[in-house]
Formats: C-alpha cells, structure tokens, sequence
C-alpha cells in the first residue's frame, strides 16, 4: 500500500458520519456547547452497542464455524491485555511524573479495551466492504478484564514498600465485580444467544439490531465527543505533558506488538486489524468503574482524561485507518 | 403531636461503591434502612463533574440518607466515616424529630 | 397434534431470540449481575410495545373489519377478568396460608393481564405465519381493570368483620385511577388510530412501529429477566411453597377455563390460543400499582414477586407454547 | 443577614400516593408549597428496592420537601402523618432558617 | 385551489397519525391521564429530531446545490425574526392587557419558530410528494435566535423608565448563552456533516435517521400533546382572552407577512409554504430558556401556555393545511 | 466520635441558572464545594410544574447543597439570596455537624 491509499484510507475514516459526529460533539464541548446524551439514555445506546456486536459476532461464528484455531486469537487477546499493563508501567515511570499507583491505574486502561473504538474499526472496515471473523467480538470481551487484574498486582507492588495507609489495608475487588461486570456478561450472552440462533436469529432482529447500527453509532460518538472534549477542558490542568504523549505513543506500541503477535495466526486481515484496534484502545467503561472501587488513592482525573480525552480521539481520527493500512500491508502481501 | 429525637446522616458517596457501603449499613446494628437519592453533579477539591452524557457511570455520585437512633450514631459514624474517608464523598450529621420512635 | 409437534413448538420458542434474552437477564440477576435498563428507558420501552401493538390491532381491525360477533370475545374477556379472581380467591385461600387481603391482592392480579407475556405470544405465533384478530388488542386492554375492581371488592368484603384498621376506612380507588391508567389509554387511542389510519398509517411508519419491533421486544425481555430475577432473589424469604405452586397452576387454570369460554366463537386458532394466554398470564403493571394505592395493606413482595418473578417465566417458558399447542388440537380439529 | 425560623418536613413516600398526598397538602392550612425530589432506592423493614430497569413505577418513591411555619406543623405533621403511616414511608421533621419570612 | 381541495388536505393533515397522535396526547391529559414520556427521552427525541432534519438538509443541499441565490431565504427569515417581534409588542400591548415585560417575552416567541411544528409541514408536504429545498432547515436555524435579542432589547427599553429593580441591573445573556444554544449547534452541525458526507452518508444511516423518522415523531407529539394539554389546564387561570386572541391571530399574521417576503424568491413552492409554517410557529424550546435566564421578571406561565397550549396545537391542527393551501394557491398558479 | 459545627445551605433554583450560581459560588470565599440533585416537580405560589414530558428543560429546578464554615455563612447567604431571590427558587440554612473540619 503506498502513502495515496494511506491518505484515501484517512479521508474515508474522516468522511464517516460517525467520526464526523464524534468531531461535532468534541468541538462543541471546547466551544463550551454541551451536545451531551441524558445519562440513562448514553448508558442504554451503550448496552444496545454491546447487545448488537455480541450477537453479530455470535451469528458470524454460527456462519462461519469456530475450530479450536480460531480460539488462538482469544488466547492472544487475553495475553496481551494480561501483560501489557506492565510494560505500560514501566513506560510511564520512565517517561512521566505520575507516582506508582496513578501510573498502575493508568496502564491497566491500556492493556484493556475500549469498545466504541472497536466498534468505529468495524465500521469503518465495512464501509469498504470487509468483515472480520465473529470471534474477535469474544475476543474483545476476553481482554476487558485480565488488564484490571495486572493493574491491581501492579498496584499492591508499588504500594508495599512506603505508603502509610496502605493498599493492602483496603477491600480487594471481589472477582464478581471484576470479571462479572455488566458489559462483559452482556457481550458474551448475546454473543451465546447469536451463535445458538444463527442467521434466522438475525433475520429476526435485523431491523433492530443491524440497520440502524450505523446511525446509533453516530449518535453515541456524538455523545462520547462531548463528553471527552468536556472532560479535556475541564482536567486540562490535572495533567502533564508525560502522560499525554503517553497516551499518544502507547496506542502505537499496542497496535506495533499486536500486529508481530498475530502475525501467524489464521485470521483474515480485517481480523488481525482488529486485534491492533483493540491493543491499541484505552477502556473508559470497565477498567475507570474498577480503579475507582479498588484503587480509590489513584486519581481518576487522569486516567480518564488520557483514556477518554486523549487517546480515544487519537484513535478515532488518525489510528484506526493507520492500523488498517499497517495491517494491509503486512497481511495482505504476506498472503 | 409527639415526636422524637432522632440523628440523621447525610452520607455523599461514588455510586460504584454504593453496594458496598450498603452491606456494610446492612450489618451494623441500629441501622434499620437507608434511602438513595440521585445526585446530578457536583464540585469540590477535585474538580467539577456531572452526570450528563456518563456511559459508564464510573463518575456519578449518590446521597445516602439514614435515620438512625442516637445510641448508635457514635458506631455507626465511625464506621461510615472510616469507608467514605478512603473515597471521594462527605458525612453530615443533624438532628431530626421523628413521629414513630419505635420504627429506627 | 402430537407430542413431536409440541415438543418442536417448544423448543421453536425457547429458541427465540425473545426468550433467550429473558433467559440471559434472568440467568445474570440470579448470578447477582444486573442487566436492567435504566428506568426511563424501561418506562418508554414499554410505552412503545402497547403503542405498537395497540396500533397494529387497530389496522387489523381495519383491514378486516369488526362485526358485532368480533366483539364476543371482549365481553367473554372482560367478564373473565371480573370472576377469575373469585376462584383465585378461593383457591389461595385453600391452598396456600395467606391472609385474607393478600388473597384478594394476589387474586387481582390472575384476573388481569400481562401484556408482555401477551407480546411474546403473537411473536411466537407470527414465527409460525400466523396473525389474529386485531379485536384482541382490544379484549387484552378490556380485560386489565375489571379484575381490579373485583380484588378491592373481595379486600373490602374480607376485612369487614375483623380489621380494626377498617378497609372502609382508606380511600378508595377513583374510577379515574382504575380505569384511566395511562396503559389502557395508550393501547386503546393508538387502536383508534390505527383503525382510522388503516394500512396507508402502517406503511406510514412501519420501520418504526413494526421492523424494529422484535428487536425492542429482546431488550425488554432481558430488562423484565433481570427485574424478575432480582426480585426472586431478594423475596424468596417472603413467600413459601403454597403461594409459589399458585403460580405454576392457576395459568394452567385460567387457559383451561378460557379455553372452554372461547370455544364456540368465531375466532381463527391463533385468536384463542391468544386468548387462553391472556386468561394465563398475570398482571404486573396495572395492578400492581393499584393494590398499592388502594390496599396498602396487603404485602407487595407476595403479589409482585408471584406475579413477575413465578408466573411470567412460568408462561413465557413453558406456558405460551403449552397454550398454543393446545389450541391447535382443540380448535384446528375441531373446524 | 437576618433570617427566620421555620420547620422543614422531609416525607418519603411510595410515588403512586404522591397526587393524593399533593392534593392533601394542597388542601391544608398553612402549606405554601413543597418540592418533590426523586428516589433512586432504599431499604428498610419491608427490603431493599431500586428503581433500576422498573417498567411500572409501583416500586419507586419520592421525597417530598415542605418548609413550613411553625404556627402550622401540628396541624399539617398530624395529616400528614395520617396518610403516610398507613402505607411505606417516613417523615422527618427539623428546624431551618429562611430569609424570606413571608413566604411561608 | 378550491374550498373541495383545501378541505382534503385539512383532513389529510388530520387523519395522519403524526396529528393523531398529538390529538390522543392533548385529549388524554384534558382529561387528566399522562401519556408524557420520561424526561431523558423527551429530550433526546428532540435532538434526534434535530440531528435528523439537519443532516437531510445538509444532503439535500449536497444533491441540489446551494448558490448564492439560495441564501436568499435565509436572511430572509433572519431579518423576520428580528422584526416580527416588534409587531408582535405593538399587537399584545393594543389587543391585551399584558404589561410590558410579558408583552415583550410572549413577542420573542412569535418572532422564533417551532422546530416541531416546521417537522410536521415537512411530513404532510412528503405525504402528498413534495420536498423542499435543504437551505430551509439552515433557515429554521437562523430564526431561532434573532427574535431573542429583539426581545430582550424590547423588555430593556420597556423597563428603563418604570421599574425600581431595573432590568438593567440584571446579567443579561451572554452571545454564548443565546447563539450557542445546543438545538442550533446540532442543527446546524448535522446540516454540516450531512452537506459534508452527502448521498452516501445517507445511505450509511438512512435507516436510522430516515425511515423511523415519522414513527419517532409520532411518538414525540405524543408527548407534545401531552405537555400541551397539561400546561394549558394548569395555567388555564394565567392567562385571559386578549393573549388567547393573540396566540391565534398572529400565526396568520406572520404566515401571511412572509408570504409576501417569500414572493419574489427563487423556490419552491413547498419552500415558500414552509417559510409561511416558521414565520407562524412560536418558539418553546430556546425562546422560554432563553427568557427564564434574562428576563426572570417575566411570567413563564403566560409565554409558555400561549405558545405551547394555544399556537402549537392551532398550527398542527389548522394552521399547516391552511399554509400549505395559501401556498399552492399563491404561488403554484403564479408560476 | 468527634464532630464539628457547620452550615448547610439547600438553594433550590431553576436549573437553566445553574451554571451562572455555580460559578458564583466557585467565585466566593468560603465555598470549596456543592452539590447538585435533581428536582422532580413541585408546587407553590406560582403552581405546579413537573419534569416529565419536558422536552426543554425550561421548567426544571435542581436543588443545591452546600457545606459551609459558619465564618463565611453571611457573605455567601447574602450573594446567594441575591441571586436566587430575583427568580424562582428559595433558600434553607441549617446546622449540621461534619467529621473532617478542614474539608469546609
Ligand atoms: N462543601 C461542600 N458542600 C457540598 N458538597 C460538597 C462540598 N465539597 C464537596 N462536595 C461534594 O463532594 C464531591 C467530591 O468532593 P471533592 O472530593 O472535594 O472533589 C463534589 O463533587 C461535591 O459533589
Ligand atoms: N432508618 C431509615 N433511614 C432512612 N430511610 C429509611 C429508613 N428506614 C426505611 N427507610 C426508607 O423507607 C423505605 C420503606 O421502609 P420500610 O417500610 O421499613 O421497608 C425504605 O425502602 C427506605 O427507602
Ligand atoms: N413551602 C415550600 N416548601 C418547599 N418547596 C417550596 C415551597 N414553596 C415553594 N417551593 C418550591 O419552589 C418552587 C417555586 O415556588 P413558587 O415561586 O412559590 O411557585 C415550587 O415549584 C416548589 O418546588
Ligand atoms: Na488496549
Ligand atoms: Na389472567
Ligand atoms: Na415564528
């Protein structure tokens, strides 16, 4: 692929309604215009989002089938999202301020994922017509939580030595509330639901569940542009120069060590795009509820602001069509 | 019309970590109920937030409100103020009258 | 029909994405994973469903029109509704150790409807190809209050000799309360809208009220999962084996006995098989809210958890495709 | 700044019985007005409750907030408490202050 | 036109359900039954409805072209709304009893326009096959503001002599607070991104933006009625006959007086009837918000009432039919 | 369990004025910090309003809570009342007691 298809790839990305409408929301917040959903109604488009992928994804595996190969992915994905929080923290104390426990609760984000990213990549590819296998969906939900864990080890480490109050003093997080989360449950029953009912499931709900994906999608990144321009403005103090290039630079070294770490696995080269949209996305659901409940001497306002702020955006705009030409590149010529 | 004296405290708390403050009321004695109440947004020390557009729900408060006995506020501060003091929120104690003294 | 064919109905309905998703919601409650909607949204979801099916009866009604013998089954309904609690009454108060006016309360609630159990009734019946009469939109709305005024009137009548307190004493409920409940006059104003508008008003907004519909149903039916397990969970203490056996056989009860009313009327199988279901199922909209305002007295966690969290997975699991096969022998043969 | 004391009632009450306590308080002698708050949860003698994923709203309640003079807190407290006892809810009763003494 | 086809359109316009089903809002609150949808929904109905018919205005641009002359209309309804309310003043001060600062609040609102009432001229000029230029929907968005700043200076120069507080001495609003309102942003933001992505982006969410449309808006004047009705029996005490009057008269003023503006301007019939439709609607989104904050002295109950209880349902009901006819007559036979 | 003496305010307002009392509170001596919650409906001499339906925002009101030092209870008692009082709203000042003095 040559540098005319990177930058055509770039202009669709940018010319998607759905990055459009996440630009609107974001220029509106710094303009100091909220376009903001009503909570219940932000917390439902995020259920719907998940419902709708986690049975697409199901339906995808009925289609397709599922031999154990294709579960390598998932093993990967739950590596990666394991291991990474602890090359995060290293990278961090290296090259930021941020104190021991500010920089676990932040690596932990990155080893995790964020879904509406995801969810953009997917749009984004099948806009030009690609679609990946339906596993990366269980493999999106197997790498939300293992980060969590790693950041909490990371965490305890750090904490045993000088601090007085103590991490260990305080509630661990039960597994329930780690790994049982709303969101990760919610993924993989309709993932289930998908995959039992197969395609006639699908004809079912289509007009639900498919047509106006693409439409909610706008609408949610609306939503999630204002919020994260909001939220830049108002911690724009609270944080460094450090931790923003962090954010910055450590999507790409996900994205970088997920491409060596698919490279040979049988999957489509939508699918390995995908596993770099994931490595290289920051979660703002799971992991920022889990820091806030286990890891509460850690200061949200910059885990959510490089998460949310920083690197959402610069994945939305500019990774998501770099990881798919990267991925074109070394995928499609090798095959 | 007869009424008694009762505590009341106001306990503002990350929603997250409502169902654990809730257990811990649940088994303290001379706690006999709580209500929440939604919170819409807020500012302090740490900034300003609000609830609108949250799909997570990582950032949202609540209001606890608890009428409880006199003879167990001192136990029962002690412990809430020792699970809130970890955590973004804040305690207020206040004196209140209460027509069935039998019912806290 | 043999035991094949319904066997093959059943497993036709439990594959349905609709009950998978209740399955899910309720699966998650009882792992203590809340998978409800944020109540706005509950509230307008249901709104929509009678909104759509309301309107949907009344282009039926259109298309097909309405003799004077269509309104037969709205008078069998209606007064089905008004005596079916005096049996339930009766039956509580033999078989189970209740009070009097949790009796009356719990009664209440069999003699009315439960407009979801209904919903997923036509569902599973229009997966098969088949369609009723849009007149029983009409009989479920006639069916939802008759059964309240009989509760309060068994309440009213059982507390007089002993009850210091007096029932006489509370208020009343109004005929506005009862009657002009926002459901009701949802379901029946859009019934006349979409009779006068007929199929030019379905075609009109058909991709809202109709393609999506199945769809809306899923995610209700994984919100009313996890409300309906969560409540069994938290009142298993407050209600024993008597009560819960009430829930399993008085739907069995009440389809047997409207399935004898119905017989000589002129109404397609489908027509009474959605028939037997509303006599089935057990309100926990309408009257819910009603005993709460008028009987404060009787113990909501009996009736509401008997309601919701017995009965409705009771019919949605193994009552709608016992209620349809039943039909089928009785009345396909029988023509 | 000068200000004035009044009496603050804090009733917590089932959301269905919210028109008819309105009516009864608009009825009364005395009250000029009160602001009904939302609830999003609770737990007492009768369990727990939430208004999570509620199609019907017979489970929720509200808070309903009445400041009024003391001339009157026994008339109103005595109905109020009347209406309130004989199904689930609280009140609460406490002193404040005002700066506007008229209009209450 | 004859009196024939000009009562055909009027029932036309009342038997579709979008008007319908305002009617069952309206009638069913007369009668004390609330069918308003929760709050949360409300409001995001309306910015659906906003980032909707901005985005089809912006495609219908892309399609059409929008030259200089296109613009036309545009300061057209500019200069409207910043004139109207002046004699909107003149007309409340001579045919009621209003004093200034209401007078000056109720005109404001008269010189704004109703978002929901343009829809539903957009959706009864569909029903019979016509569309109107892109350009509109930027016109209903410069009318929003204008009139609030006519207003405002109106009330200032009404208070100077009289008042002992002063509205001088109040905050006025800031530009931000009266340019920047939310529901102009994304008006005008989807109109961007729609012109922007044109009839591709279109293609991408048509099936949320588009087909579900005239169901959403039923259900949105649903709630309208609704809140209609309620306001009007609540403050039907606030306000006397002269306003009434007012609230009825000058919608066919306005509509009337834009008429002859629209008259030499190059569009299309259903345009200029459009124009008629903005010019006679009365604001009751941005207008009372914006009045609340500056001008608190004002009564809300008088604008509101008259606004939403009085115009909105007059030009649902009777008014857009009766435009829609001038128009046709006007100017189809002129062309 | 030691406790110290503070003020509460509870300033209910029309919640389009939100923003302005907001960052007039975050302008004045005393203030570190309040509270929003949402205000479901209510009635007084101006009638009744409520928040369902609402498809602007225009009619809601929220409900301010604010803990202040008692040292400061005048200055921003008399601010707020000038602000709240050319508009819909009210204001109650009560005593409460906090666990952490330095938080106000
Ligand atoms: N003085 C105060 N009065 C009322 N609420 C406060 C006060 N200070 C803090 N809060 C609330 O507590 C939350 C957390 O406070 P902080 O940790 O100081 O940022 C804020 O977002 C407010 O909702
Ligand atoms: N001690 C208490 N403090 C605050 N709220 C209470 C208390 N007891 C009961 N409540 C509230 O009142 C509701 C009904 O109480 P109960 O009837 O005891 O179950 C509960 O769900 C709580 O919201
Ligand atoms: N006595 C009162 N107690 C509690 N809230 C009140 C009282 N009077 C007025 N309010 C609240 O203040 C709002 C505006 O009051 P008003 O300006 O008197 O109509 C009402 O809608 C109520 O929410
Ligand atoms: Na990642
Ligand atoms: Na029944
Ligand atoms: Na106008």
């Amino acid at each position: 692929m040559d540098l005319n298809s990177l930058l055509g790839l770039a202009a669709g990305t940018l010319g998607s309604p759905v990055v459009l409408f996440f630009i609107l929301g974001f220029a509106a917040a710094l303009a100091r215009v909220d376009l903001s959903l009503p909570q219940p109604i932000a917390k439902t488009v995020a259920l719907y989002l998940m419902l709708a992928i986690g049975f697409k994804g199901g339906v995808g595996i009925a289609e397709n089938g599922a031999g154990l190969a294709s579960f390598l992915p998932l093993a990967v994905g739950i590596l990666f999202s394991a291991l990474f929080p602890f090359l995060g923290y290293g990278a961090l104390r290296l090259t930021s301020s941020l104190g021991r426990t500010d920089a676990a609760a932040v690596a932990a984000h990155y080893g995790s994922i964020s879904i509406v990213t995801f969810l953009t990549a997917i749009q984004v590819l099948s806009d030009r017509g690609d679609t990946a296998e339906g596993i990366l969906v269980a493999v999106a939900a197997g790498m939300e939580v293992p980060a969590i864990v790693a950041g909490l080890w990371l965490a305890a480490a750090a904490g045993r030595p000088g601090d007085a109050a103590g991490v260990d003093a305080r509630p661990a997080l039960s597994i329930r509330e780690a790994a049982l989360n709303s969101s990760v449950v919610l993924l993989l029953g309709a993932l289930a639901i998908g995959w039992f009912t197969g395609p006639a499931g699908m004809a079912d709900i289509k007009p639900f569940i498919a047509d106006p994906f693409k439409g909610v999608l706008c609408l949610f990144l609306l939503d999630m542009g204002a919020v994260a321009g909001r939220g830049l403005l108002q911690n724009r103090k609270a944080i460094s120069a450090g931790p923003i290039l962090f954010g910055l630079y450590m999507p790409l070294v996900g994205a970088a060590l997920m491409a060596m770490a698919v490279w040979p696995l049988e999957l489509s080269v939508a699918g390995k795009a995908l596993m770099m949209v994931l490595a290289a996305s920051a979660s703002y659901i799971a992991v920022p509820a889990a820091m806030r409940l286990a890891l509460p001497q850690a200061n949200p306002a910059i885990y959510t602001t490089l998460s949310l702020g920083v690197t959402f955006p610069f994945n939305v705009v500019i990774g998501i069509p770099l990881y798919i030409a990267l991925a074109d590149m070394l995928f499609s010529v090798a095959r | 019309m007869q009424t008694h004296s009762k505590v009341r405290l106001d306990i503002l708390i990350e929603q997250l970590a409502v169902p654990r403050l809730a257990a811990m009321l649940d088994s303290l004695r001379g706690v006999n109920g709580y209500t929440i109440l939604p919170v819409q947004g807020g500012s302090g020390l740490n900034g300003i937030w609000t609830r609108d557009g949250q799909v997570a729900g990582a950032e949202g408060m609540m209001m606890l409100w608890c009428i409880l006995d006199r003879h167990h506020k001192d136990t029962v501060l002690e412990a809430v103020f020792g699970f809130v003091n970890e955590r973004a929120g804040l305690i207020t104690v206040s004196d209140v009258k209460v027509v069935r003294a039998d019912k806290f």
